[in-house]
């Protein structure tokens, strides 16, 4: 019955666009611009974090959605599932978006076999959030390794998987890992082989470790009210906070912020193509970008935005990011569906523990 | 069967019994048969279904008794679920007795619909407020600090808050059972007890807790499952050393998306959940039929 | 009166009082619900051996009564003495009464036995004496092999009688029943009343008995009690609350009797007048009746007899039809010549029945006013 | 003199432990809805910010919630639809079965209680999906519904034990058709436990979310959004929501007692 | 006999058998559920107008013969006639009785007078014309301002009228009665007697009445069917059924009786002898009894007579208590010289009471032969 297949009656394709975004992303002043601007209707179903909706996206087979936000580096493994389709790249106005992004998404995962999956919309960072009253922290000498010192016992939060990448990056650092670290996105022997050293490390420092979090909120609590005062979060996480006027900086370590871009892919079933694709073309409109940046705490890979935005967004940039902490930062690989499967079992062993 | 037909008619007893099958085979015996068949194959790429990999294995039980913690977690969350029934089973044998035979009707009625309110509001809720409760800078660290029962703040998050947030949750399901249990212990059956000289004690361990036997079984076989099935109480009052099974189960699923080890956890957790309920009922000599009324 | 004798010697003492304390002596008992007036204030005595029955309608505060003195309720207002000793604050289980209810009330976990031996557990008894004990009573109640039993496995009898063993095991003084035969069937009740009886003779425990069954009441007892909406009507001997009821509501609660309003129009060595729009009719007068008092004349329907013989009351009557019970039939009649129309019932034994007139005739029938008790309106 | 101080200090404990209770009833409650009105962005109590009702406002503002609520009215909805004619004719099967078929039946027909509720919604899931069925309103209906006709079932059946089937014979015996039997004497008799299975299922369904979260699809009925948002971004407007599902819980609880005692006063 | 025909006029036509079909007929009606023998195979004819009981122990297959006349349960054979159709394979809702069920069985969510019309609604008979007919019938059972209230809202006696109201409205043939007034308290099941009567005396209805009192049976029907263990055992009017009881069981069932158990050692012109080890006692005998059979001898508490007068039997007893029971009382004696104990109890009236032997004493007794009656055993 294809009326019960398409798994939800309430709505028809209607020209409303149905976008799963991330939690904090979209501000109805944004839908309403964009409303103006194109006389589209939008409704926002956020979530958390990159699984939530690529499980959604597997259990109702890539439809219920016109236009979803994963992050680059995932996206192959939507392709493999068979979730999303390709961009019609004669739809999207190329010129509006910053060329680097554009070229280097083609490499950290966007096109697949040749084909174009995701337009790149922003892009961020995850790395050192601290209080600076309790714990300023220097450029240059900040590290991951800082977040695994046991005088903070009860006293950092990490998020469990990517907490392993930076102290994977600090242990190579120190030369402790068997063999290179990016060999592990390649390779699954080479991956256990880091990824057993990473572990046993992490699991033997996990008494700094107050509180977990898997997504913006999560984190930002940790800091509010679980008594944390040091983490690796990311970047709009700090922000958020400074903006409530706690004493709190993000600091990019000497190893590398971890960055990752992000975009809007089209869903196998998306039923407004149409509207998905002025979607896109509205978020890399300049003042569109701003809007998005200065509400999500995020880089729009907008050209032209940055004249927009407002003073303390570049404030809290050039201080996150000093001296050649933007040429250094630490580009997410691609992460395949086995990868992530592998890195789930450390994460779950490392959290278990 | 054939009292159905005679009792309802031909077409009345027909459909009566289409829909109790279109329950119990379709909504319950089949899916439920699916989850253990997808609990015995390999997760496996949409290409490679109905391949030669796609063949019955054990090995997502295996993953799970050979992995170094989950088998402890699995005991754990039997245990500490074992734990939240028997605190709502020590808070509420007394206020169901009071309820039952002590107090006036005033004050029975208010009882019952304070009681209602959480009860009413969702369990998310439920925990929510605890989850407010427990926080590091939260009332209970403030009002212990204020009282100069603490120094400072103490975490309150793991395995004690999720105890605390399911007891919560729960603990209507544990009193209204023995509550109706102990409303039908006729009074003159304690009257009589004191009468023969008995004291308050012995009237409560001879007469009044075999009475209540059957509400209390029934009461500690739905908390057990409640508690030991609940996603929401972990995942807001869990801390980093408290994992419960059924995050566990949602983690298979949404975020690693091996659903197929994700149901043969599902199965362990209901082939657990059904012997602790039968153990129970068996302890405490009570059949299924004559607990959950 | 050599009948009241004849009757007495299934008791022990009745009527006779004792030099030795009563074994339940009320004095000015009262006992209110909120707004319900559930006993108003009464005194009462019973005697040490003693079969006492309270015996009155539904709701009129019997069992209130009987669990003032068990100790289960405590009086609003007066004192409660149990063979001598004064029962205020002393809490039941420190009485010297046992209680058997209405619904028993046996405890369904525990084996007869253990039923039994309860009241010997609760004073720290060991199994062994306990198990000893509980044979014993299994013995009088004749009901030996039953102990291992639970009371669901027995039948209403059996629980019954199990329901008295464990009330006798800690030995009280008095024993007090409430309703006890109420869900029985009429076979058992009346089997159970023999047995009762037996049972209060052979242990010489006092019985303080509810019932709102009168022939119960009034085959079993050697004094009842008639009460009505918390107030005690009458005490006496079944025989006294037959024949003599002080009140008009014991003269038609006990037994069946014919009703004549009327207004008393003499009295005289102790016969009184009642002048009734049926007719003047002589019976007993009763104290604290005077001449032109409204008034109401009792007489049983066995008292009425057929034929026209010296009688000192004489009736017609039109039969309107014979309710055939058996051992006799009772005849339903009315009054001929009364304006309204005035049931009489008659007690017809069966040999007789075939000299009794047919149903639509009319007959002379008469009672004599011995048999016949004047009662003044309320 | 030791018994009645005993006897007091009795009456005094079981005084507090009633206290202590309500106290651990209600106090959560309070703290729930008290940060409702703290100008805090993060819902607490403490420390407190001041009093707002920004919250309040909000909420009422708020058009997510509004969906969420209509949704789960909806997924409510569709389970009483489904549940209750399946509950009224398991009980009325049961109650026509005697002996061993009985109690076999009565295992099957309560086992869907006894099942982890994430374990019926992984079922389901699985199930669906492999003929094709996604996640939404129909599978989060069908999985509610599957263990809710349990309670369903249950309540029906303990009224349907009280019936004296005497009655369906005398409507026979009048003249009655089966049909006219089931629509004069048992849904009348039924209907006061139909209504409290109706208000029941409502209420499970619209608090379930350890079912719900595996096969909403991308559906958010209210349980999932508030849980969502407690991930994503609580703000006190959750409390707000909290505040007046309490209040709403109130006025029906109050409700449903006052009915209760009108009845009792009836009868 | 003109005792006989005293009583029956207050029936119809009792014995006579008339012209007309039987208001029921079965013809070797048997049931089985599964291993029990519920009823075996009996016939039993009923006539139009009649007011006939089955009166049995519990569990004797009254209900169940009740049921298969109404077609709730369907025979596992012989055959069921009403008014001379056959009913195999008429369901209940087709056929021409109506039944009330011990329980009532009112529809507690409809008014009472939608109670009463349900089975005109059943017929598809118009609102209008419903109302009519059962203000009608509120009319009959004299409760005419009642038909907007609930069930709940009406007393015992109230409720079991509007019962009978319900079965009326569909003017059925026969009205099958199923205890009705077990429930009831004494008081009232007496009013309710009277009222069931003379209801069914003006209806012309036949009613098939079951009851395990067999004062109710004796003092309403016109006939009775005595049942006991699925089979009936005799049939006939309560005065034969009470003095000429044909099997010892109806003898034992029907009012209060005295055994003696021995050997037949003669029989002449209607009158037996029976040699029992108390001594031998004349009685009369009954078809079937032979010379040398094993019986026992009947005798009624009434029917014994102290005294030494000339009597066919004489018997000397020693009294042991007396119960009163108000009308009278009930005298329980051994028979003295036996070598078991051998209980005998008389009925003395409240008159004779005064000049009853003491309890303890020994006196002479003795019955006439008309008054005893000797079966064989079984
Ligand atoms: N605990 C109580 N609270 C309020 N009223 C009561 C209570 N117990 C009894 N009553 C009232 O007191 C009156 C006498 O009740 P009681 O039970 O003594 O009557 P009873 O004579 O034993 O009646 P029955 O024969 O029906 O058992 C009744 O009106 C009853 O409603
Ligand atoms: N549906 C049934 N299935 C099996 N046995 C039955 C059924 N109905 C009645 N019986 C059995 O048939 C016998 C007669 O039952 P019935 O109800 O006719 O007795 P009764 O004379 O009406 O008794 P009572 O006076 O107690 O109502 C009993 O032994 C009973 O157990
Ligand atoms: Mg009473
Ligand atoms: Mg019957």
């Amino acid at each position: 019955a294809p009326f019960i297949a398409r798994g939800s009656w309430a709505r028809a394709s209607s020209g409303e666009l149905r976008l799963a975004a991330w939690a904090g992303y979209i501000s109805p002043e944004m839908l309403d611009a964009f409303e103006k601007a194109t006389g589209i209707k939008t409704t926002y179903t956020p979530y958390g974090t990159n699984e939530e909706i690529l499980s959604m996206m597997r259990v109702n087979q890539g439809s219920g959605f016109d236009a979803i936000w994963p992050a680059l580096d995932r996206v192959p493994n939507y392709v493999e599932d068979g979730l999303i389709q390709p961009i019609d790249e004669s739809r999207v106005e190329w010129d509006r978006c910053i060329d680097s992004a554009i070229k280097s998404s083609e490499t950290l995962g966007a096109v697949v076999d040749g084909k174009r999956y995701q337009v790149p919309t922003d892009w961020g960072t995850e790395a050192l959030t601290f209080d600076t009253e309790k714990l300023p922290l220097e450029y240059g000498s900040a590290s991951y390794a800082d977040l695994w010192q046991p005088e903070l016992a009860g006293k950092v939060t990490v998020r469990g998987h990517s907490a392993l990448v930076g102290l994977a990056l600090w242990l190579e650092r120190e030369g402790k890992l068997p063999r290179p670290f990016l060999d592990s996105f390649k390779d699954a022997d080479a991956m256990r082989a880091n990824y057993d050293v990473i572990l046993a490390e992490a699991i033997a420092r996990k008494a700094t470790i107050a509180q977990f979090w898997s997504n913006q909120n999560e984190a930002q609590g940790a800091f509010r009210t679980n008594g944390c005062i040091l983490g690796q979060t990311w970047d709009s996480t700090a922000a958020g906070l400074k903006d409530e006027g706690l004493p709190i900086s993000y600091l990019a370590p000497r190893e590398g912020a971890l960055s990752w871009m992000e975009g809007i892919s089209l869903p196998l079933g998306s039923e407004n193509v149409e509207q998905a694709y002025a979607f896109i073309n509205w978020m890399l409109t300049p003042e569109a970008g701003a809007m998005y940046a200065s509400h999500a705490r995020v880089n729009t890979t907008a050209k032209g935005a940055d004249a927009f935005l407002p003073q303390e967004m570049k404030t809290f940039f050039q201080n996150a990011y000093p001296e050649d902490a933007i040429d250094n930062l630490w580009w997410w690989p691609v992460q395949e569906n086995w990868f992530v499967e592998i890195r789930g079992e450390y994460q779950d062993k490392f959290l278990s523990a | 069967m054939s009292e159905i037909f005679q009792r309802f008619g031909k077409t009345l007893g027909g459909i009566f019994l289409a829909l109790v099958l279109l329950w119990l085979a379709g909504l319950v015996l089949v899916p439920g048969i699916y989850m253990v068949n997808a609990s015995l194959t390999p997760r496996l790429p949409p290409a490679l279904r109905g391949g030669p990999e796609d063949v019955y294995v054990l090995d997502n039980f295996a993953y799970l008794l050979n992995h170094p913690n989950h088998g402890w977690i699995f005991f754990k969350t039997i245990w500490s679920s074992a734990l939240v029934t028997f605190t709502t089973l020590l808070l509420c044998y007394p206020i169901a007795y009071w309820l039952a035979h002590v107090a006036r009707q005033w004050q029975m009625r208010l009882m019952l619909v304070l009681m209602l309110v959480p009860y009413l509001m969702n369990e998310v809720l439920r925990g929510l407020a605890w989850y407010i409760i427990l926080a590091f800078s939260g009332p209970l660290n403030a009002a212990l600090m204020w009282l100069g029962l603490l120094d400072e703040p103490q975490r309150w998050y793991g395995d004690g808050g999720v105890v605390a947030g399911m007891a919560y949750a729960y603990i209507l399901f544990m009193l209204f059972p023995i509550y109706n249990a102990i409303c039908t212990l006729d009074r003159d059956q304690i009257n009589a007890a004191r009468n023969l000289g008995s004291s308050t004690w012995r009237i409560h361990w001879r007469i009044v807790l075999p009475h209540a036997k059957v509400g209390i079984a029934t009461g500690c076989v739905f908390v057990f499952m409640m508690a030991a099935g609940s996603y929401v109480a972990p995942a807001l009052l869990g801390a980093p050393g408290s994992r419960w099974f059924t995050q566990l189960v949602y983690e298979w699923f949404f975020e690693i998306g091996n659903w197929n080890r994700g149901a043969a956890y599902g199965v362990a957790l209901m082939a657990m959940c059904l012997t602790v309920v039968l153990g129970l009922l068996a302890l405490f000599r009570v059949n299924l039929t004559s607990a959950i009324k | 009166m050599p009948i009241v004798e004849k009757l007495d010697t299934s008791g022990t003492l009745p009527g006779v009082s004792t030099p030795a304390a009563s074994a339940v002596s009320m004095q000015n008992v009262e006992m209110r619900f909120g707004g319900t007036h559930a006993v108003k204030p009464l005194s009462l005595d019973v005697q040490q051996g003693e079969f006492f029955s309270i015996l009155g309608p539904s709701g009129c505060g019997k069992t209130t009564l009987l669990r003032l003195i068990s100790g289960i309720l405590k009086p609003t207002a007066g004192r409660i003495f149990i063979n001598g000793n004064d029962m205020a604050g002393v809490p039941q289980n420190m009485r010297e009464t046992a209680m058997i209810f209405q619904s028993l009330a046996l405890f369904p976990f525990m084996t007869v036995w253990e039923n039994i031996a309860f009241g010997l557990e609760a004073r720290g008894i060991g199994k062994k004496e306990r198990r000893r004990r509980a044979q014993e009573l299994l013995d009088l109640i004749a009901l030996p092999d039953h102990g291992e039993r639970l009371p669901g496995e027995l039948s209403g009898g059996q629980r019954q009688r199990v329901a008295i063993a464990r009330a006798l095991a800690i030995q009280p003084k008095v024993l007090l029943l409430d309703e006890p035969l109420s869900a029985l069937d009429l076979k058992l009740r009346q089997h159970m009343r023999a047995e009762l009886r037996s049972l209060q003779k052979s242990t010489g425990v006092t019985f303080f008995y509810i019932t709102h069954d009168q022939s119960e009441a009034l085959a079993m007892s050697d004094r009842v009690a008639v009460m009505n909406a918390g107030t005690l009507q009458q005490v006496g001997t079944p025989h006294e609350l037959y024949t003599r009821p002080k009140t008009q509501f014991v003269a038609q609660f006990v037994g069946e009797a014919n009703v004549l309003s009327g207004q008393v129009s003499q009295i005289e060595r102790g016969t009184a007048v009642l002048e009734c729009p049926e007719g003047s009719f002589a019976g007993c007068s009763t104290p604290g009746l005077r001449k032109g008092d409204q008034a109401r004349l009792y007489v049983r329907p066995e008292a009425i007899h057929i034929g026209g013989g010296v009688r000192d009351n004489g009736l017609t009557l039109t039969i309107e039809r014979y309710d055939f019970e058996g051992a006799f039939a009772t005849a339903h009649a009315v009054l001929s010549g009364s304006l309204s129309r005035c049931p009489v019932s008659l007690t017809i034994s069966q040999q007789s029945l075939s000299a009794a007139p047919a149903p639509g005739s009319s007959f002379r029938a008469g009672f004599s006013a011995q048999d016949a008790i004047i009662l003044p309106n309320e | 003199m030791l018994r009645r101080i005993l006897a007091r200090l009795g009456q005094v404990a079981s005084r507090l432990y009633l206290l202590a209770f309500a106290g651990f009833l209600l106090g959560p409650l309070l703290i729930l809805g008290g940060a409702a009105f703290n100008d805090s962005n993060f819902p607490t109590v403490s420390p407190w910010q001041g009093a707002t009702l920004k919250w309040l406002q909000a909420l009422f503002h708020d058009g997510e919630i509004g969906d969420a609520l209509i949704s789960s009215g909806i997924i409510a909805g569709g389970v009483i639809l489904v549940s209750l004619p399946i509950g009224i004719a398991s009980a009325l099967v049961l109650n026509s079965l005697h002996g061993r078929a009985r109690g076999f039946i009565y295992g099957l027909m309560v086992s869907p209680m006894l099942i982890p509720g994430i374990v019926i919604g992984i079922s389901t899931l699985l199930f669906w999906r492999q003929i094709g069925v996604n996640g939404g309103y129909f599978l989060t209906i069908l999985a509610q519904a599957s263990f809710i006709s349990s309670f369903v079932m249950l309540m029906i059946a303990a009224q349907l034990q009280r019936f004296d089937r005497t009655m369906e014979d005398a409507a026979l015996g009048l003249g009655a058709s089966r049909l006219m039997v089931l629509r004069r004497i048992l849904l009348p008799y039924l209907r006061p436990a139909i209504l409290a299975a109706c208000c029941l299922a409502f209420l499970q369904s619209f608090e379930n979310y350890n079912t719900t979260l595996f096969v909403r699809g991308t559906e958010t009925p209210l349980t999932v959004f508030i849980a969502t948002k407690v991930r994503t971004g609580l703000t006190p407007v959750i409390n707000a929501l909290g505040l007046v599902m309490m209040l709403a819980a109130l006025l029906g609880a109050v409700l449903w007692e006052l009915k209760r005692i009108k009845t009792f006063a009836r009868a």
